[in-house]
């Protein structure tokens, strides 16, 4: 999607000489071939910085939870995925609308290089996207892989290439198409294993957590100002896993506060250092409440109301939520 | 529920849970599996704590009471306004501290004493206990139960049967906190 | 640290035979804050109040827990106790060691350590236990009644006799609602209009009443005792306060062919029109869909008529807002189309009527003078058939689940009208079942079929056809296994009923939920069948409901006394376990907004302070007064801003731990 | 007095998906029923003999072969029982004990080509027992 | 110098495992993390760090203190040290290595931490040369030699051969009891790690961030950073997550907290993150209220505050977690040149 990269700052830089907008959040030109940091801009000398490749995985969505009025009007370059984001955010007050100028960006897919370093390549020093495939350049020689083998795991299963909301729009049509998995088939996997199996996977996961927060960092939706895991008052407050059930507590916890608002956008996974896949214990909500109360998905639109803040009187009963397995 | 398939997922899952490798490596006895022997050759009497709504499920415990139908004094009552008051966290917290059950009562669905109450625990509920199952925790441990103030004989016999499944359980092993065993 | 006190009660032997008391006395003892330890008899008794209240002065006690029976028995009387030592009455916990342990416990050891537990779970709730001051309102001392039938006039009625001042907001021109259309009554057949006419005069004349006819309320804010109401009072491009009710103006008017809504559109109507004869306030109102004067600007004839001046072209809407302690909703009914009903002809044969079409054909007011008449022709019908359940009892997606309730008695009322009037008529009913509870009800059935000779058949009316300038009607007759084939002139069709569709907007605007049927939900459906779930909303009649006349009457004055009671409170004391928003927590993200089913939580941009500094948030104001304390929002909290005060998160898991250790 | 809940009569329930507990006894069916003069047992009985389990009744019933399968009764009744689908049901089961079930699909045609002037509802009500 | 053939490395582990517990680099989760060996069990060199660092072996994620038991109203201390245990490290590379010198100048300085303490002194460290750096790598900017990486014993796996250096008296002391399975490297063999050596140096002169200096952080140059106008747009990416924090093998912050366990208190200490909004909460709030505060701390920290106690010695290694584990990829390599430049000189 370097492609659209001209488009982008042409954009950038017209709103804010209009004054339409006083800063640009997008991504910015990193140190090696693959890692842009989300960015503001504040002026259009800065916007030749500005990028935008297979590297710009992280939802920006999340960084205009913290900006403030003060700053005045943003403009945000927003992924597919993304938007459903923001979408929740405005519904929860957490973003004012009218402050944000949303740009979809078309996206082919983001990659992740640990996928790469996973493949055992080294050293690397430049990616360059041809066709179907990557041709990494390292300091250890050239080495090729396919871009689908190289695709982020939230982008192996794609919401779609529809932005939820934008005020204007680039390369949107051009978003290549990739392989789109079901997003449950690895829930659903996990729901064919025995309890005991399915604790055992889940004991392995989590017991590699070390606590750094970034799933939460990251969370679009995980906007408290203050976390019920750092407030002291709170009786379940910590710094660490202390325990295995401390382990499991945050993140169940984290899950369910998350139910009915999560949107999918794979961040936990993305960020988490230690590989733990995040996502699936959201992924189970999502199909849950997909398979019980009808369809919904949080970030469709910013007037919904999650199923968890209303019922149905022919609701199912909590003992019974195993007979909907597989439903879905 | 459908055995197990083989599955690529379970395939990459260490049949024991490797802890947090380095960190905890050198013996760090923080992390531990609680232990499994029955306590002092006694007969397992599991802890069970029962969330009762103030309007309908405690009242009819205490029409149990009042009507002498004996259930067994493992089960101990929390009385909370509403069933919509019980936070995943207190259900979680009893776990934790050593509970081998819990069960939540409240008004039928329709008779909330706050009208809606109780839909919004029956949700709530029916998530949580699918995520834990979902984590491999027996299901059978959680319950949610409707038990109307009149519904003295009921609240005894539901009492008596969970206390009976939880027994055949046995001691809650993967939420327990072993910090809290000593 | 707090200093507690432990009272152990005996109740007798009803605990002390079972547990054994002394044992918790001494085991609670090293319990965190526990200064002083005790077990007395009864401690409900004016011996153990006083105990209590001794032992809080001369400890100084910050909190107390009894060991007692069931808090749902005795928690005011030891609250009250302590209140009187001065304590705050809510550092009192209760241990339930009687009917959730020696009563049902046999094995005094097993027994006694239950009761242990269970006041240590007490203790540890105490310890985080703060005192706790019930909010305070006020009231404004005027009710609103949202509808003007007969369910509004009584309730209004009552609440003004009572002293108190009362609005009626009727959104037709004239009060008197459904009521008003019907010719007879059952069970006594006496006239509707001679017994509900009065009570309209009554209303209008009441010096605490005021009418608000033709009106609507716009919008609800506020909350018990102290509601803001916006009415619109649309224009009726009549001056009421020069018009004379001569009706001039009406005789005058060009346009005649608006359909006449108090004749269920059997009859035409003029654009400027007075519902009725009897219409409260006689005051006309031009239509001004039908009006020639605004639908081409070429006409004029009622201001040229009117020697009064009242015709006012220009008059528009005006909006008033009022404030009011109580709001009683009295939205009615309709009976509901019959469009999916084409087996009974209903929209093709003028002859086949709904059987509120058919009680204006009686009225001597209605479209026919009183005398009846086939519309089609004009004809005094010879047979007449009448249709029980068209629409109720149904499950089918088209009709109602419920049973309309009223239409037995109706149907028995006008088969006897009919028959009283021309007994050569032969009138048959088709009925699934007849219900009659009811006082004199089913005599009145029985004389329908008895002393007037109306045929009661038993079973279902499969299809009305027009046949030879008749209508054949295709039944069965369930008792004889016979299918039936039955010329008639008239059809009459008991139309199920259902709650004014104008009803959905108040309901909403007011945050009192529908059932399924779109009836309002009452408080609780056994005992608090007046009362919506918003506090200071109350029920009257059908809008709650099926239910005939009498019901609406009785309906309509509990729902006045219900609010007597309200407006005669100086302050509304509210309960004080109800939650609380930590605003340097709260997100602002409104989930506790939308699941709160009292409308108790607002939220507003707010100065807050966060680690020494300022910053404006949007956080949740809680409404103590609204608030009933459900805890609801406390879960829906993600970051654990809300609480609820007498039961709060440290609160429960204190309990949760000291069960568990 | 009390409903025997033989086997049949759960057969016929599952068969036609049709709850007969629903049924109100108003008689729509029966009075709504084009066949009514040519048929032994009324619709609405025809239900509640299901429901009482007396299969075996209606088994020999001539009600099986007058049915239209006009669906009059399933379009009115007003608590959505569906009488018709259980003729069809019983009608199949009566088949099926005389080890004359399923037509196979090829058979139509030829049904259709030998007689132009079979009724239409008879070509799909044999249409929609092979649906079965 | 020794050497063996690394076909015959298992029967090194299971030697070393005979006496001491033996961890070393295996993939566990999905993730090459150092975990105890067992027979069987395949050791991975081909990544260049574990996904912990060294750190976690001796300055544990939690760590018991105390235990506060009550009875009735009384409260007895109780010591409740995890159980001491001998241990080997196997794979360290020349960061991590280097990082303890920096834990042990904070945890020996006096008071000394027993736990710590106890943990080094039951630790041997064994590393092995990284024969194929990274391209986030930057160790040499601190002065450490991925070549030549230090350890009790140091390892090369070269030509599929494993050449063994012990260092120090307890590296010389395993040798000592090890000595059976080895052959002397002999003078090829000290020629073969010779030109190891300098292969590793000649990737490391390509190396991308080769030319990263500190030169403006030297002396005082860090502390007039402190105020720079570039922290608040460094910042501006920063979640505020610990990642940076946990898998960097130099950072040592902790908290000491309390457990309720219901028959007592139970007091252990755990990382702390000063990324964190609740790092050294006091009643007032935390004195770093904002995210640049909290942001600025790390790297001062690292490039002025511990340098200026540690006679200049800088509290990074070089490992390149950072770079590659912070989840908006902003890490030490880019506030080290974004402040590096005199933008208002």
């Amino acid at each position: 999607m370097q492609r659209i990269i001209g488009k982008m700052r042409e954009k950038a830089k017209e709103l804010l000489e209009a004054g339409t907008v006083d800063a640009v959040l997008g991504w910015k030109k990193g140190d090696f071939a693959y890692d842009p940091t989300p960015a503001f801009f504040y002026s259009t000398d800065e916007l030749d910085m500005l990028a935008y490749d297979g590297f710009c995985g992280s939802n920006l969505s999340k960084y205009l939870v913290e900006y403030g009025k003060e700053k005045g009007k943003v403009l945000v370059f927003l992924k597919p995925c993304d938007t459903y984001s923001l979408n929740q955010l405005v519904s929860e007050h957490r973003v004012d609308r009218e402050n944000v100028y949303v740009v979809g960006v078309g996206c082919d897919g983001m990659l992740d290089v640990q996928k790469l370093r996973d493949k055992g390549i080294a050293g690397i020093e430049e990616i360059e996207e041809a066709g179907e495939d990557l041709r990494i350049h390292t300091l250890y020689g050239l080495k090729t892989c396919p871009r689908d083998e190289a695709l982020l795991k939230k982008c192996q299963s794609c919401k779609g290439k529809e932005h939820k909301l934008f005020d204007d729009r680039i390369g949107a049509e051009e978003s290549r198409d990739i392989a789109n998995e079901d997003r449950f088939a690895e829930v659903a996997e996990l729901e064919k294993m025995s309890p005991e199996e399915r604790f055992a996977f889940w004991r392995a996961a989590l017991s590699s957590c070390i606590r750094c927060n970034a799933c939460r960092e990251a969370c679009p939706v995980c906007s408290c100002h203050t976390c019920i895991f750092d407030n002291a008052r709170s009786g379940v407050d910590a710094k660490a896993n202390a325990s295995e059930f401390e382990e499991n507590l945050f993140h169940i916890i984290r899950a369910f506060h998350v139910a009915g608002r999560c949107s999918d956008c794979g961040e936990c996974s993305r960020v988490c250092p230690q590989a733990i896949p995040l996502h699936l214990l959201n992924r189970k909500m999502i199909k849950d409440i997909q398979s019980f109360y009808g369809a919904f998905q949080a970030g469709d639109s910013a007037d919904q109301c999650s199923p968890l803040l209303s019922y149905s009187p022919d609701d199912i009963e909590p003992d019974a939520f195993d007979r909907w397995k597989g439903v879905m | 529920m459908p055995m197990s398939t083989e599955s690529q997922v379970q395939a990459n899952a260490p049949a024991k849970a490797p802890t947090n490798a380095p960190a905890n490596a050198p013996a760090n006895t923080l992390i531990n599996t609680p232990g499994n022997e029955e306590k002092d050759g006694k007969a397992f009497r599991p802890l069970i704590v029962s969330f009762c709504c103030n309007w309908c499920s405690y009242a009819g415990a205490d029409l149990a009471g009042s009507s002498r139908l004996t259930y067994p004094a493992d089960v101990k009552i929390i009385r909370v306004p509403c069933s919509c008051r019980i936070n995943p966290l207190f259900i979680l917290r009893a776990f934790q501290r050593g509970a081998d059950g819990v069960i939540v009562n409240g008004c039928h669905p329709g008779d909330c004493h706050y009208s809606t109450g109780n839909f919004y625990t029956r949700r709530r509920m029916a998530l949580l206990f699918s995520m834990l199952d979902f984590l491999g925790i027996e299901k059978e441990r959680t319950r949610v139960e409707w038990v109307s103030a009149a519904e003295g004989a009921r609240f005894a016999s539901v009492m008596r049967e969970f206390v009976e499944q939880i027994r055949r359980l046995g001691e809650n092993k993967k939420l327990g906190d072993i910090r809290c065993k000593e | 640290m707090l200093k507690i006190g432990v009272f152990v009660c005996w109740c007798g032997s009803n605990i002390a035979g079972t547990v054994d008391v002394k044992a918790v006395v001494e085991a609670v003892k090293a319990e965190p804050g526990v200064v002083f330890s005790t077990d007395y008899q009864y401690m409900c008794s004016e011996g153990g109040q006083s105990a209590i209240r001794q032992a809080i002065k001369e400890y100084e006690l910050g909190g107390v827990v009894i060991c007692a029976c069931s808090p749902r028995m005795h928690e005011t009387t030891f609250r009250k106790a302590a209140e009187a030592a001065g304590l705050n009455p809510y550092m009192v916990e209760i241990a339930n060691i009687r009917e959730h342990c020696s009563w049902i416990h046999k094995d005094k050891e097993e027994a006694t350590e239950k009761a242990v537990v269970l006041c240590r779970a007490a203790i540890a709730k105490l310890n985080l236990n703060k005192p706790l001051f019930p909010g305070e309102s006020g009231v404004v001392k005027r009710a609103l009644v949202i509808g003007g039938g007969i369910a509004g006039i009584q309730t209004a009625l009552d609440i003004a006799d009572a002293g108190y001042e009362v609005d009626i907001v009727e959104k037709s021109p004239t009060i008197g609602g459904r009521m008003a259309q019907l010719d007879k009554t059952f069970p006594t057949l006496d006239c509707a209009a001679c017994i509900l006419t009065p009570k309209m005069v009554e209303a209008a004349a009441h010096e605490k009443i005021r009418l608000f006819t033709y009106s609507e309320v716009e919008e609800v804010s506020g909350y018990v005792g102290s509601f803001r109401v916006k009415i619109r009072q649309k224009a009726r491009s009549v001056n009421r306060e020069l018009c004379n009710g001569c009706g001039e103006c009406i005789v005058k008017c060009p346009s005649k062919t608006a359909s006449n809504a108090f004749d269920e559109g059997l009859s035409k109507r003029s654009a400027i029109y007075i519902p009725f004869a009897q219409a409260v306030p006689n005051l006309p109102v031009i239509d001004r869909e039908a009006c020639l004067r605004f639908q081409t600007g070429k006409c004029g004839l009622c201001e040229i008529a009117c020697s009064a001046k009242a015709i006012d072209y220009e008059q528009e809407d005006e909006t008033i807002t009022e404030e009011y302690g109580a709001i009683v909703l009295a939205t009615g009914y309709r009976p509901m189309s019959l469009d999916r009903y084409d087996e009974f002809q209903y929209s093709q044969s003028p002859d086949v009527l709904t059987s509120l079409e058919f009680e204006r054909i009686l009225n001597a007011s209605g479209p026919t003078g009183g005398s009846l008449l086939r519309l089609s022709n004009g004809e005094k019908p010879k047979s007449i058939v009448f249709i029980q359940c068209v629409g109720s009892r149904s499950d089918d997606g088209c009709g109602k689940s419920y049973c309309s309730k009223i239409c037995c008695m109706y149907t028995a009322k006008q088969a006897m009208l009919v028959k009283d009037k021309y007994p050569d008529i032969d009138v048959t009913v088709f009925y699934i079942d007849v219900r009659t509870p009811g006082k004199n009800f089913d005599e009145f059935y029985r004389r329908a079929a008895e002393a007037y000779g109306v045929r009661y058949v038993k079973g279902m009316v499969g299809k009305v056809a027009e046949w030879k300038g008749r209508l054949q009607v295709q039944a069965v007759d369930l008792l004889e296994d016979k299918q039936l084939l039955i010329d008639a002139d008239m059809v009459v069709l008991a139309a199920a009923i259902e709650p004014d569709p104008g009803a959905r907007k108040i309901g909403a605007m007011l945050a009192v939920n529908m059932d399924q049927n779109d009836f309002f939900t009452e408080a609780h459906p056994k005992l608090r069948p007046v009362e919506s779930p918003t506090a200071g909303v109350f029920l009257s009649g059908m809008c709650q409901g099926p239910k005939d006349i009498p019901e609406t009457v009785a309906q309509a004055g509990a729902a006045a006394v219900k609010v007597l009671g309200l407006l005669s409170k100086d302050k509304l004391v509210g309960n004080p376990c109800v939650a609380i928003s930590d605003e340097t927590l709260c997100n602002g993200c409104s989930s506790c907004e939308a699941l709160c089913p009292y409308d108790a939580i607002t939220f507003e941009e707010k100065q807050v302070m966060v680690q020494g500094r300022r910053e404006t948030r949007r956080v949740a104001m809680v409404n103590e007064t609204m608030c009933q304390g459900c805890g609801a929002c406390t879960v829906a909290c993600p970051s654990g801003a809300m609480d609820l005060k007498g039961f709060t998160n440290r609160q429960i898991m204190a309990e949760v731990d000291a069960i568990c250790r | 007095m009390s409903p025997v809940r033989s086997e049949p009569a759960e057969i016929v329930t599952e068969m036609s998906g049709v709850n007969p507990r629903k049924c109100m006894r108003c008689g729509k069916c029966s009075a709504t029923c084009p066949s009514f003069s040519k048929i032994d047992i009324p619709p609405h009985r025809f239900v509640m003999m299901v429901e009482n389990g007396e299969i075996e009744a209606l088994l020999s019933s001539q009600l099986l072969w007058k049915c239209l399968s006009c669906f009059a009764c399933v379009e009115r009744c007003p608590r959505g029982v569906e009488p018709s689908k259980l003729v069809e049901a019983v009608r199949l089961l009566q088949i099926r004990g005389q080890g004359k079930n399923y037509r196979t699909p090829d058979d139509v045609p030829q049904f259709v080509e030998a007689d132009e002037e079979i009724p239409q509802q008879l070509i799909t009500s044999t249409l929609r027992k092979y649906s079965k | 110098m020794l050497k063996l053939p690394v076909s015959q490395m298992e029967e090194l582990f299971a030697s070393i495992a005979s006496e001491q517990s033996l961890y070393l680099p295996l993939e566990t989760n999905g993730l090459i993390a150092f975990s105890r060996w067992e027979e069987g069990k395949q050791a991975r060199f081909d990544q260049l760090h574990c996904a912990g660092s060294v750190k976690d072996f001796f300055f544990p994620q939690t760590e018991n203190l105390a235990l506060f038991k009550t009875s009735g109203k009384e409260i007895h201390i109780e010591e409740n040290r995890d159980p001491e245990e001998a241990f080997v490290v196997f794979g360290v590379r020349a960061c991590d290595a280097g990082s303890l010198s920096i834990l042990d100048r904070v945890f020996y300085d006096e008071p000394a931490d027993t736990f710590y303490q106890t943990r080094r002194r039951q630790g041997l460290i064994i590393t092995v040369a990284c024969n194929a750096p990274e391209e986030t790598c930057f160790c040499h900017t601190f002065g450490l030699d991925a070549a030549d990486p230090g350890g009790d014993v140091a390892v090369w796996l070269l030509e599929d051969m494993l050449y063994w250096d012990s260092r120090t008296e307890k590296g010389h002391a395993l040798t000592e009891r090890l000595r059976g399975l080895f052959e002397e490297a002999g003078d090829q063999g000290e020629e073969t790690v010779r030109k190891g050596k300098a292969d590793i140096g000649k990737i490391i002169d390509r190396l991308p961030l080769r030319d990263l200096s500190l030169e403006r952080f030297a002396g005082d140059g860090m502390m007039e950073k402190f105020d720079a106008p570039q922290w608040e747009s460094l910042q501006e990416a920063c979640l505020g997550c610990g990642t940076c924090t946990f898998v960097c093998p130099t950072c040592h912050c902790y908290d000491i907290r309390d457990f309720d366990t219901g028959h007592g208190i139970r007091r252990f200490r755990c990382w702390d993150s000063c990324m964190f909004s609740d790092f050294t909460l006091m009643a007032h709030g935390n004195p770093r209220p904002s995210r640049l505060a909290r942001f600025r701390q790390r790297f001062m920290h690292k490039l002025a505050y511990y340098p200026e106690n540690h006679e200049g010695l800088y509290a990074c290694v070089g490992c390149g977690r950072c770079i590659t584990k912070c989840p908006v990829s902003m890490n030490i390599t880019k506030v080290i040149k974004t402040l590096g430049v005199d933008q208002h000189a």
